[in-house]
């Protein structure tokens, strides 16, 4: 398929850009050649594009439908997707419960569009026993998810997907690049000029609100490595004048309370940044504690 | 005062080796507690280190549990 | 075991899962993100005698585990000691004045007070390297060198130990040798053995090496050479239980005196004489210059629930005529899986050497070949009651401290006469200190 | 498939002299052992070439072997490598917690009695036992030392190729 994309030249880096998962998507290439940019931006948008029809769950065509939609069969899935399956429960463990690619259900009662739409304690409840990793059987390659149940990789799938694609474009270039899937972003080594990618950190209290301004608090320069934010900017409830996060504590069903406004994290892949961040979040008021635990340059916002 | 160390030596081998009738063999993967940090003979080899050096300086007497470390004028 | 600690460091087992999750081949060295090479063990010790010595001592041990079961260890000790040391002499029931190693300073002592000379300052620094590597599959050896350094003394030694495994594994053999080259530069010159020592008064404590002279020798370098080999047994004899059984012989040879160390002649009423040499009764100390010694180990390490008991017993007797018995326990009491008590009890007895004198007769400075008011060398017991408490403080980290009581009782060889109204050797307490922490890094 | 083919195997085997012990062609007992994915017989897993490896979470150089393993198992399980890890844990428990920080991609068995460790005797902890798609010993390796890792993975290789 013909993936939709823009090539921009800017002096000494070519910029490929589109749209996939949702999100704007850039791969910025440190090299002159216009056909290996268009070349890397391709492959870029063909991975991303795959990733998000092969998890995406607002499809019927996919692996994730049909687990989805098992009702208590057991489903037989790829190596990919069971290496997923083993992450997620590899960081279920490591959180003690509060990462858990079960608890996506809950968006059934919990919308984040700003608005007040506050569901009930017994609408909660009532999906509390549909969440819980544990529940379900893993037995690679057969997975048994019980019905009623849903999986959603939306925590991992952006991180997981810049982590391929910069493993794939690396096999095409020796080249920096800078891979960015909506502001989840990696950077592959140092420019040819020695330097790092110049990268913003975004700042939720100036976000959108200082017309052509970069609405960035940060800027700094990432020369290899990964940067991941997890936040709740724009997703978020008021309710009786209290800001309720859209990080979900699946244990409980509840918004977690305490959380920075968002959280970034340095780390050596994408998708370690990501889960940092999210677990930051999940930490509540400890967000700071456990990043400072974990030796990682992050920042969080409050 | 050799021989009297010898002899000590060979008494407290016997006993050994009559003891060795008394043990079971323990098997490679049966060394859980014998891998513990605390089960070795000198978990804390800078505790040992340092108390050694300090009956050194205050005592007469010296060695028997290794080889090896420095000297001192230790007065 | 389930360690709850929170919020705990999961980056690098995350970053393990994520590596599997993208396929990452990654080379097996660098792929280990777990794995903390270094072990870094520091600890500080503070020991304080009553009146007399002190010392503080700062130790850091690095040990890095270079892979395939080789490891390279370095530790590094820096030892300030201070305060006052007894000089060999004898209280009496007037005061004394002694010069200093020196000789050009003096000190005097009150009546009825056991001889101290307040000059004791020195920093020792030590520094020990040791290479450990397997040699075939049931053997693996050990290199050491060693060097330490204060103001009248270096030592630089080298050691190594091989170590066999077989029955399984369930029996070790070990054999080890160190040798180690010592100099010592006494301060003020050697003493000349059993010479007068210069009195106070007489200013400068130089000399020849004429008999009739001074007490010092211009010499500033003696040598001292220690070999020690050892043989040992360890076997494990339950799931539960080791235990080792090493015989140490040791030879040590060259300049054996302690140059600060002197004894005081007395008449047979017990009361100080100077008729050696007008108005100083006291000569310089003379040992032999080889010492053998023989000692004979035994430990064992017993498991009691998740409780640890470790005994040793060590007998030792040396051609000196010193036999000791040492008796040592440590039980570690296990207070959950975080914290842990650990009582230690030792107790130390040992026989005087054959030319430990605690004064002399003057009739005697004659015909004896050797003599020594050292009280280390004396009929002695020392009993330490200890306690440490140690605090997991993380998966990769460990803090301790550790508080005991050293006591040490000398009984003098003879009380001629007066010396009965005083304490001839009072007993020593001393506390010690120390603070441990341990991590992997 | 004469003699001028014949020379790789001798070559690794070659290589490998002083790492690999290589086994007698008796035949190897036979293991039934519990695992998460239910039980595992040893004889079934004939066809495909077996790296069984026994370990226990108390044990420091099955700490290294793990990622080394995950990488084994990465490579090779389409070309018909079956790992199996046997863990001798008194305590299943121990194991799990090794596992949340070791995770392990291929299959792990319990053994808390120890008696598959007995039936194979095993020296050295880890122990592995490389064994050929017609069910017979190739070679035994005692610990798990980096520098062993190269001709390990190059006997895998041989045995995955007849």
């Amino acid at each position: 398929m013909a993936a939709a994309f823009t090539l921009e030249s800017h002096g000494d880096y070519w910029a490929g850009r589109f749209t996939a998962m949702a999100s704007p998507c850039e791969v910025l290439c440190d090299l002159d050649d216009e056909a290996s940019a268009r070349q890397l931006t391709e492959l870029a948008c063909a991975e991303a594009q795959r990733i998000e029809q092969k998890f995406s769950r607002y499809r019927d065509d996919n692996i994730l439908y049909q687990i989805n939609h098992s009702a208590g069969e057991p489903v037989a899935v790829d190596d990919e997707t069971a290496a997923l399956l083993d992450f997620a429960a590899q960081c279920y463990l490591l959180s003690d419960g509060k990462f858990d690619i079960t608890s996506g259900i809950l968006r059934r009662v919990w919308r984040f569009d700003g608005k007040n739409s506050f569901p009930t304690k017994e609408q909660i409840q009532a999906l509390l026993g549909l969440i819980g990793w544990p529940k379900l059987t893993w037995q690679r390659p057969w997975l048994t998810l019980p019905a009623d149940m849903e999986l959603d990789f939306g925590g991992i799938g952006k991180e997981y997907a810049v982590d391929k694609t910069a493993l794939i474009l690396q096999r095409h270039t020796a080249a920096s690049l800078l891979i960015n899937f909506g502001g989840d972003l990696l950077a592959t080594g140092p420019r040819r000029n020695g330097q790092g990618w110049l990268v913003g950190v975004e700042d939720p209290r100036r976000l959108g609100t200082q017309g052509g301004k970069r609405n960035t608090a940060k800027e700094f320069e990432l020369v290899q490595g990964a940067i991941a934010t997890s936040g709740d900017t724009q997703r978020y409830i008021m309710h009786k004048g209290v800001r309720y996060s859209h990080i979900l504590n699946p244990r409980n069903g509840w918004p977690v309370r305490g959380a920075p406004r968002s959280v970034s994290v340095v780390a050596g892949t994408c998708t370690d940044a990501g889960i940092l961040a999210t677990l930051a979040m999940l930490q509540g008021k400890k967000a700071e504690t456990f990043l400072a635990k974990q030796s990682v340059k992050f920042w969080c916002l409050r | 005062m050799l021989l009297r160390s010898i002899y000590k030596t060979s008494v407290l081998l016997a006993l050994l080796a009559l003891s060795a009738c008394s043990f079971q063999p323990v098997q490679p993967w049966e060394r859980d507690i014998l891998a513990q940090k605390k089960m070795q003979l000198e978990p804390y080899p800078l505790d040992a280190a340092l108390d050694e050096h300090t009956y050194f300086s205050k005592e007469a007497s010296r060695g028997g549990a290794g080889v090896g470390g420095g000297g001192c004028g230790c007065n | 075991m389930q360690l709850k600690t929170k919020p705990k460091p999961i980056r690098k087992t995350l970053a393990m899962a994520t590596a599997t999750l993208l396929g990452h081949v990654t080379h097996i060295g660098t792929a280990n993100a777990e794995s903390n090479p270094w072990e870094i063990d520091t600890a500080v010790m503070s020991y304080q005698e009553n009146g007399r010595v002190s010392v503080l001592e700062p130790v850091i041990r690095m040990r890095e585990d270079k892979g395939d079961d080789k490891f390279f260890t370095l530790k590094l000790v820096v030892d300030t000691l201070s305060g006052a040391s007894p000089n060999g002499a004898i209280p009496t029931n007037s005061p004394q004045t002694f010069s200093g190693p020196s000789g050009s300073s003096s000190y005097p002592i009150a009546a009825n007070t056991v001889p101290l000379d307040p000059n004791f300052h020195d920093t020792r620094y030590a520094i020990n390297a040791e290479w450990e590597q397997p040699a075939g599959d049931a053997r693996h050896s050990i290199y050491g060198l060693s060097f330490s350094t204060e103001t009248d003394y270096q030592s630089l030694g080298a050691s190594a130990t091989y170590n066999f495994d077989f029955n399984n594994k369930n029996t070790t053999l070990t054999t080890g040798a160190s040798f180690s080259g010592d100099s010592v530069q006494p301060l003020g010159g050697k003493p000349v053995a059993f010479a007068v020592v210069p009195a106070s008064t007489g200013g400068g404590g130089g000399g020849g090496e004429d008999e009739g002279g001074g007490g010092g020798e211009t010499s500033f370098h003696v040598n001292k050479r220690v070999v020690d080999l050892l043989l040992g047994v360890t076997q494990v004899m339950g799931r539960k239980d080791l235990i080792q059984l090493n015989f140490n012989y040791g030879k040590e040879s060259g300049y054996l005196n302690d140059p600060y160390k002197l004894l005081s002649v007395v008449d047979n009423t017990g009361a100080l004489i100077t008729a050696v040499a007008p108005d100083s009764p006291y000569i310089y100390e003379k040992r032999p210059d080889s010492r053998n010694r023989t000692a004979l180990y035994s430990r064992w390490s017993h498991q009691f629930g998740s409780d640890v008991l470790r005994l040793s017993y060590r007998y030792y007797s040396d051609s000196w005529g010193i036999r000791s018995n040492t008796l040592d326990m440590h039980y570690r009491l296990e207070l959950g899986e975080r914290f842990f008590l650990e009582p230690h009890l030792r107790s130390y007895k040992q026989t005087a050497a054959d030319f430990y004198h605690t004064s002399l007769l003057n009739t005697e400075v004659a015909t004896l070949d050797y003599a020594s008011a050292d009280y280390r060398l004396a009929d002695m017991t020392t009993k330490t009651v200890g306690l440490k408490f140690g605090w997991l403080v993380g998966k990769h980290s460990e803090a301790g401290i550790r508080v005991e009581t050293i006591t040490q009782q000398a009984q003098p060889s003879r009380v001629i006469g007066i010396q009965s109204q005083q304490d001839l050797l009072p007993t020593v307490k001393a506390t010690m200190v120390q603070l441990n922490y341990r991590f992997l890094f | 498939m004469t003699r001028h083919r014949s020379w790789q195997p001798w070559l690794v085997l070659f290589f490998s002299l002083g790492i690999f012990t290589v086994a007698h062609a008796d035949d190897l007992p036979n293991l039934s052992l519990q695992t998460k994915q239910g039980g595992l017989h040893l004889n079934e897993l004939r066809g495909q070439v077996v790296y069984l490896d026994f370990w226990a979470s108390w044990c420091v150089p099955c700490r290294k072997s793990f990622p080394w393993m995950n990488d084994m198992h990465q490579r090779y399980s389409k070309d018909g490598l079956k790992i199996v890890a046997i863990n001798l844990d008194k305590e299943v428990n121990l194991a799990k917690q090794f596992l949340t920080e070791y995770p392990a991609n291929f299959t792990v068995a319990y053994d808390p009695e120890g008696l598959s460790a007995e039936k194979f005797k095993v020296q050295a902890m880890p122990s592995s036992y490389l064994i050929d798609r017609q069910g017979k010993l190739h070679s035994t390796h005692l610990g798990f030392k980096e520098k062993d890792t190269a001709a390990m993975e190059a006997a895998i290789k041989s045995l995955l190729a007849k």
